[in-house]
């Protein structure tokens, strides 16, 4: 067949060519002289009118990072309780696995459908963007909550906590649960999870100040947010590192995981774990002495507080700027921070006395 | 029915009125059959006959329409392979059925291996069993090794193993002999023979009648699916049992034209491959018939195939009208003016799923391309024109080849081949497994095209064939070749006793 | 696919009969073991190298941990292993095992004080319905069971998120009993590989010395002829798949026990692995030949480059590309030997004609 | 060896002259490209009808701007499937090309218009490395691409790890997506369509094209043809690298972000689509045509579901049992086609 082996050859030869040519002639565009000039920040377009209120009938849409997360279960079902409870329309749709371009067909669904507000957590803070602007464009209000997007990409961001907040809190627990020295380790999620990367990062600078000058945090691992690679992350560590103390693992899966290996471990009760988990995950390792306290917000009153964000921007009462401010139901009183942050508050810490209160 | 030949106790299998039918066409039609034990009974027809659908009907394979079976008097339903071979039918195919990975032993085993305790396979008495069948055969094959790589001739034997090593009171042969050279054929004969002294009742299935007459007691002949007559081969000639078979008298055979013997045309010198064959020369010149004889696997087929480039070559080289040709490059072949009509019809010289007319122009298909296009209308009146010279009976162009009879499906793959208007035209076993109708068609289209200066090299293992057609026969005996007879010094004896190898030297 | 090597010297002169002292191993065995003796020894490599840089490796407690790891996928490629030996594959294996987790822990959940035993034959019952499912809709489609399993393996998984719907069982739905199982040591074995080793026994014993054993290989070898020797080619086709849908339902349930924590997604894309354990295990993929034992060990192997990789922090990024290259080098290095295997046995062919 | 290489018996055709069960099923194939476009009319219609905001502009661009890569993917594929193999790591392929694409962007300081023919030709050489092994060392391709889907994804995630690259030139990524001026059509349909032309008539009417289904059908035919069936298949191969880094980089632009999971998964839908549109799977069988209706029906039933507001876990089973109907159901139909056939045959006989 040399037919298609000359073909192959000219095709191939010609793409070259094209390229060389293009690359020669005006230099192509190459990363410094592209100016990344998406969006126009963030819009906060009208004034606000704080007394507005609460529109009935407002159609409001959910979409999760996936489906089958029993995490977006729980705080999904918190959006609902509130959208249930200013009277508008609630739905919850989304794809069955992770993934940035299933989302933004479901996005681009949503604006179809003419939603009034999309309230989303991103599996990638750029991917979604383009599909965002669009529904954005259409008339729908976005706020991101969990997982933010670029900024300029929604009008509010729900944090469940700030960065800060997180990481003086998981440190803080380590640090009492081994006694302020020793090598600790991080069990992270997906190694390009915003928030987790976030909190990494200031965890780091907060094992900087002198009180915890004589912990050391010798290394990160990724469970990928799948059960069974941070079980054997979990194990891979303590094989690692046989001076480790503890781990900090501030994502649901991954401390549940680590708790499981550890209790059915000889590491169990010696090498202490904290994280971010769920109650109902954790109770039994609470209960066994594997894990002596952990934290975590509440994710139906992040949910809850997103559906709040979302109405009160479709209502007029708030535009996403600075300064804002909207009643979110039973939570009380919210101020829009910088960039249109809005934060649940500080996680509660769960311990074997106060466990047995949560049911989430 | 006719005489009820040899010994006059009841028969051993009757088959009485079968009918079967696939679609629209009927493969069967009321054939009656009756086997007697001890006796070797032939089976004869044309291709498309019925025979192989007679075989499997015996086998199990396929279930009768209509019609009785009867086994000692009894009647017998089949409704599977295993219920034929309970009943003691052992059917050994054409193309042998083994099972590449397992063992020899597990092959004649299979479903009936020797147990111990727990029901688990003894695989120390399945060996020694195994062994012990080959002794009985003469031969020897490792029962412990896996059958991928056996010779065909092998592989039949480890049919026949399976056939006896269950006692089969019948023992169904289709075409065994089609792969097997001489000396195999009498080893199997001779098998065949002891199994019918020990009582077993033998069908034989073959296109060749000195096979036929050698072995069997009565020939039975089937024409378009029904049965036409059953008589004991004493009383038979050749021509009666052909005229029943074609309901019409032909001429055997079709001896080959003279011809102006022009250039060289196909020139090859020193060709060797590593284990396979060594140091083959030769030359045909256009007009010009050359037979290539000897055993099977003597690397005939292979020689064929490395000079058409199928198969690479590690020395020497082919030349078409003086040009060299490159090694392993079927399309270069075929450019330098070479064509093959390979011996595996099914396998490799036809795409059986695909149309008439896709199949004849296959070997065309860059001829027939404008500016890069291949249009079905250039192709469909590329086909109609060699059909038509070929006489090719098909329903229309458009029908899969496999819905043809063999003997058409074989015009089908020289329209393909003639169609590239070659010089050099080399053809395997070229009238294997078709019809006597068609065999002396095809031979008069050979010599025809011979005598347009086509230079053609022929693979027989048929010798009349050889004999009938050849210009001069080369004898091939393990992979050299070891003999050159001109026409007249060429006859049964000279080429058997070369290519057996017995004291030749070229 | 021809038994004959094109152009085999068949008549190759000087061919001694084989010694039947010597022959009583036979061959065809022999050629197996080669297989699976180079894979432990592949694997005492690798485990002898990680454990040169971290002697942690070869403590106790990790290799429980190693033996707890693999006990689910050696289950698995043993069920593959069946399948794949009759020219088959079974892609759905990982949906099924989710299925069958969640709906173990969806039983003790409606049903809290259901025996563990009885959860057990539940999921194997369900693990081998859906099985049946697939076996059944071969049969009657007549098509290669990589397409439907391919189905399948949508659908289950799409049954399983349907009936979840985002719910999480977790470690306290399930009754104590249940959990210890998954974590249970005999004399420092698992539980769990004790339960693995029996299926690996029972069918490589199952396969090399049962009739019907033989005859997935006959089948996977040649399946025209299979069926022409009377083998009912569809019967087993179809058990072969029950079998393996009902092991993947055991493995359903000792992932329920283990884990404690069961979703939806419960071995999403564990497919993969199995058939890459199998093939690297030196079961054909073309079927015919391999064993469980085999198989196994390449579950073993794959299930310790995972540690390995683990524990001398080789960014875990890499692990799934060594998993694709060893497919690879296994699938090269199998063909390789069969081409050398064929070339010594065409030397064979002769008896002295 | 073409119909060894996808497991299981290849079809059962009886070797009767007339083989009534082989022609049926020919029949019926040979109208299965009617069928899939009958359906995917009557599928565009019913939604138009039924589902709100199903027939718009902008949910056209949507739609077509989803299936891109699928059919994208898909031309390669029905060509490999036609001559009896298969390649399962496309999507893997994909995900390689992307974050390669990401890393260049990030580190080499390369204009991106150098970095997209780079990112064409390795695909091409990613191609290239599964047309050599099924090719060169005569590996079934089942088991070389799902070696290389694990080998390409794993590389995927080396190469960029943690991050994603995200700042492409906004330029760059607003034009993947823009429309036709005037139309809701996206732009990146034109080169779509073209590629798929070339791909039909290369297929469908061209030398090259007789030679896929020859081998597809018979590969030692093929080869005693003069087909170099090698070849051939290797450069198939080549090409749905190719293709792949093609995609790879309209993902990356289309989503603005280079990332080790992108289009993971989409080996399977591509599949599905490639059957579903009437190729068969033991090679051989089968049009471009049918496989273009089977991936726009793939689309517009997801998206009208989606529209629905029909559970992402419904879609899956969907996506399923349409691959197990697109096999099971022409199979079944034949089937009771030839049993009608042999009652009426029988009929006359009887009376």
């Amino acid at each position: 067949m040399s037919a298609y082996r000359r073909g192959l050859r000219v095709g191939v030869t010609s793409l070259a060519l094209a390229a060389l040519l293009l690359s020669a002639a005006c230099g192509g565009t190459t990363r410094d002289n592209s100016t990344d000039d998406a969006g126009a920040g963030n819009q906060a377009s009208g004034t606000a009118n704080p007394d507005a209120a609460i529109k009935a009938g407002l159609k409001i849409a959910f979409l999760p990072k996936a489906l089958n997360n029993p995490y977006f279960t729980v705080s999904d079902n918190g959006g609902k309780d509130a959208v249930t409870e200013f009277k508008g329309e609630f739905k919850e749709v989304g794809p069955s696995e992770a993934s940035a371009s299933s989302q933004v067909s479901y996005i681009n669904t949503l604006s179809q459908q003419g939603m009034d507000v999309i309230i989303t957590s991103a599996n990638d803070p750029n991917a979604i963007c383009g599909a965002l602007n669009q529904a954005k464009a259409a008339g729908a209000k976005i706020v991101t909550f969990d997982s933010d997007t670029k900024p300029e990409c929604r009008q509010i961001f729900v944090n469940q906590v700030t960065a800060e907040g997180i990481a003086e809190n998981q440190v803080k627990l380590i640090s009492q649960q081994i006694g302020g020295e020793g090598e600790i380790a991080i069990l992270s999620a997906t190694a390009n999870a915003t928030n987790q990367n976030a909190w990494i990062a200031l965890m780091k600078t907060e094992l900087t100040k002198p009180e915890y000058s004589k912990i050391k945090l010798v290394t990160v691992a990724y469970g990928n947010d799948d059960d069974q690679k941070s079980f054997q992350e979990t194990q891979g560590l303590l094989q690692s590192y046989p001076n480790l103390k503890g781990i900090i693992s501030p994502t649901t899966v991954g401390v549940a995981a680590a708790a499981r290996y550890l209790s059915g471990s000889q590491y169990k009760g010696k090498v202490k774990l904290t994280g971010l988990g769920t109650p109902n995950q954790m109770r039994q390792y609470v209960k066994d002495g594997t894990v002596d306290a952990f934290a975590l917000w509440s994710p139906a009153d992040l949910g809850y507080l997103a559906a709040y964000a979302g109405a009160a921007l479709a209502s007029g009462q708030i535009t996403g700027a600075e300064g804002d401010t909207f009643k979110a139901g039973k939570l009380g009183e919210f101020t829009v921070g910088k960039d249109g942050v809005v934060i649940l508050g500080p996680p509660t810490v769960f311990d074997k006395n106060n466990i047995d209160q949560f049911q989430f | 029915m006719t005489a009820d030949a040899p010994g006059t106790q009841a028969p051993l299998l009757v088959l009485d009125g079968v009918t079967k039918s696939f679609g629209a066409v009927a493969a069967l039609r009321g054939v009656h059959l009756t086997l007697h034990s001890g006796e070797a009974h032939a089976l004869v027809g044309e291709n498309g006959a019925g025979k192989s659908t007679l075989v499997k009907v015996l086998a199990g394979a396929h279930a009768p329409d209509s019609g009785s079976l009867t086994l000692d008097g009894q009647p017998l339903r089949l409704g599977g392979p295993a219920d034929a071979r309970a009943a003691g039918i052992a059917v050994i195919y054409q193309e042998p059925t083994l099972f590449p990975d397992l063992s020899v032993a597990e092959n004649i085993f299979m479903g009936r291996q020797p147990l111990r305790g727990l029901r688990r396979i003894d695989t120390a008495a399945m060996n020694r069993d195994a062994e012990r069948l080959f002794q009985r055969l003469g031969v020897r094959i490792d029962p412990t090794r896996p059958a991928r790589g056996l010779s065909i001739a092998d592989q039949q034997l480890v049919e026949i193993a399976k056939a006896i090593s269950f006692d089969a009171r019948v023992l169904v042969m289709d075409e065994p002999t089609a792969a097997l050279s001489g000396v195999e054929v009498e080893r199997l004969f001779a098998v065949a023979r002891s199994l019918c002294e020990g009582g077993a009742a033998v069908l034989f299935i073959s296109h060749r009648f000195n096979e036929v007459f050698d072995l069997c007691h009565r020939v039975t002949v089937l024409r378009d699916g029904a049965w036409v007559s059953s008589d004991d081969t004493a009383d038979l000639t050749v021509d009666e049992v052909v005229r029943g078979m074609v309901g019409r008298d032909v001429s055997s055979l079709y001896p080959k034209q003279d011809a102006e013997l022009r250039d060289t045309l196909l020139d090859v010198r020193r060709l060797s491959r590593a284990g396979v064959f060594t140091d083959v020369s030769f030359s045909v010149r256009g007009g010009e018939i050359v037979a290539l004889a000897g055993l099977v696997g003597a690397g005939r087929s292979e020689v064929a195939r490395a000079v058409f480039g199928v198969d690479r070559y590690d020395a020497g080289e082919v030349l078409v009208a003086g040009r060299a040709v490159p090694a392993g490059n079927p399309g270069r072949a075929i450019a330098a003016g070479m064509a093959l009509v390979p011996e595996d019809r099914r396998q490799q010289g036809l795409i059986m799923e695909l149309s008439v007319e896709r199949n004849a122009t296959l070997a065309r298909r860059r001829a027939l391309s404008r500016l890069g296009l291949l249009l079905g209308a250039a192709e469909r009146a590329e086909a109609r024109q060699w059909t038509r010279r070929l006489q090719v009976k098909a329903s229309r162009l458009g029908a899969p080849v496999a819905t043809l009879s063999g003997g058409n499906q074989q015009k089908v793959v020289l329209a393909k081949w003639l169609a590239t208007e070659p010089r050099v035209l080399i053809i395997d076993e070229p009238t294997r497994g078709i019809d006597v109708g068609t065999k002396s068609e095809v031979h008069r289209l050979l010599s025809e095209l011979a005598g347009q200066g086509l230079a053609i090299l022929m693979i027989s293992s048929e010798l009349p064939e050889v004999l009938g057609m050849a210009d001069r026969v080369l004898v091939m005996h393990e992979g050299r070749l070891v003999r050159e007879l001109p026409r007249a010094e060429a006859d049964e004896t000279s080429i058997m006793f070369a290519a057996t190898g017995q004291g030749a030297t070229a | 696919m021809s038994l004959t090597d094109a152009g085999a010297p068949e008549r190759a002169a000087g061919n001694a009969p084989p010694d039947p002292d010597r022959q009583r191993r036979g061959l065809t065995e022999r050629l197996l073991a080669v297989r699976e003796l180079s894979l432990l020894i592949a694997l005492g490599l690798l485990v002898g190298v990680t454990a040169l840089r971290n002697d942690r490796f070869l403590s106790g407690q990790s290799i429980k941990d190693l033996l707890l790891g693999c006990a689910i996928l050696v289950i698995l490629a043993v069920g593959q292993t069946l399948v794949i030996v009759t020219r088959n594959v079974d892609l759905s294996v990982g949906s099924i095992l989710g299925l069958v987790a969640f709906a173990t822990g969806s039983l003790f959940l409606s049903a809290p004080g259901t025996p563990w035993p009885v959860a057990l034959v539940v999921g194997v019952a369900l693990g081998a319905l859906c099985g049946a499912v697939n076996g059944g809709l071969i049969a009657v489609a007549r098509v290669p069971a990589l397409v439907i399993t391919l189905g399948t393996l949508y659908a289950f998984r799409g049954v399983d998120y349907y009936w979840a719907s985002g719910r999480q069982i977790n470690a306290a739905d399930m009754p104590p009993s249940f959990l210890r199982l998954g974590n249970q040591t005999v004399l420092g074995v698992p539980v769990l590989f004790l339960v693995a080793l029996v299926v690996v026994a029972a069918v490589g014993f199952y396969l090399r010395s049962y009739r019907s054993g033989r005859e997935l290989y006959a089948i996977g070898s040649e399946p025209a002829a299979a069926r022409l020797s009377g083998i009912r080619v569809g019967r087993r086709v179809f058990a072969v798949f029950v079998a393996s849908g009902a092991l993947a339902g055991l493995a359903g349930v000792l992932y329920a026990a283990r884990f404690g924590t069961l979703d939806a997604a419960a071995g999403t894309g564990l497919e993969l692995q199995v058939v890459a354990a199998a093939v690297v295990g030196g079961v054909a993929i073309f079927g015919g030949s391999g064993s469980a034992y085999g198989a196994a060990l390449g579950a073993v192997l794959l299930t310790t480059i995972g540690s390995s990789l683990a524990v001398l922090r080789i960014d875990p990024f890499w692990q799934q590309a060594v998993v694709g290259a060893l497919i690879l080098a296994a699938i090269g290095l199998d063909r390789l030997l069969a081409l050398r295997v064929a070339a010594r046995l065409r030397g064979r062919s002769a008896h002295g004609a | 060896m073409a119909h060894d290489s996808l497991y299981a018996a290849p079809p059962t055709a009886e070797a009767e002259p007339g083989g009534g069960r082989l022609a049926s099923v020919r029949g019926l194939l040979g109208s299965w490209d009617a069928v899939i476009v009958a359906a995917l009319v009557v599928a565009v219609l019913v939604a138009s009808l039924t589902v709100e905001n199903f027939a718009t502009g902008r949910n056209a661009q949507f739609l077509l701007l989803d299936l891109m890569p699928l059919a994208l993917i898909a031309l390669p594929m029905t060509l490999i499937v036609i001559t009896g193999e298969i390649d399962l790591s496309v999507a893997s392929m994909v995900g390689l090309c992307s974050t390669l694409m990401g890393q260049l962007w990030l580190s080499s300081g390369l204009s991106l218009e150098l970095i997209c023919v780079l990112v064409v030709l390795l695909g091409a050489v990613l191609g290239a490395v599964n047309g050599l092994f099924v090719t060169g060392f005569g590996l079934p391709s089942l088991a070389v691409t799902i070696g290389t889907l694990a080998l390409y994804r794993g590389l995927s995630f080396v190469v960029l790890g943690d991050q994603a690259v995200a700042d492409f030139p906004a330029d760059w990524t607003a034009a993947v997506v823009r429309n036709i001026p005037g139309t809701s059509v996206p732009v990146m349909v034109v080169p779509l369509l073209v590629l798929a032309v070339i791909f039909g008539v290369v297929l469908h009417a061209t030398a090259a094209g007789r030679a896929l289904y020859a081998m597809g059908n018979n590969d030692q035919a093929a080869t005693f043809t003069g087909v170099s069936v090698a070849r051939t298949k290797f450069w198939l191969f080549v090409v749905s690298g190719a293709v792949c880094g093609l995609v790879g980089i309209f993902w990356t632009l289309r989503y603005a972000s280079a990332r080790g999971d992108n289009a993971t998964g989409l080996e399977l839908t591509v599949v599905t689509a490639v059957l579903l549109g009437g190729v068969s799977i033991f090679g051989g069988r089968g049009a471009l045509l049918g496989v273009v209706a089977g991936v726009l029906l793939l689309g517009v039933l997801r998206n009208a579901l989606q529209l629905a507001d029909v559970d992402a876990n419904a879609l899956t089973i969907v996506t399923g049992s349409l691959l197990i109907a697109s096999v099971v159901l022409p199979n079944a139909v034949a089937d009771i086609r030839a049993r009608l056939h042999r009652r009426r045959q029988r009929q006359p006989v009887a009376s």
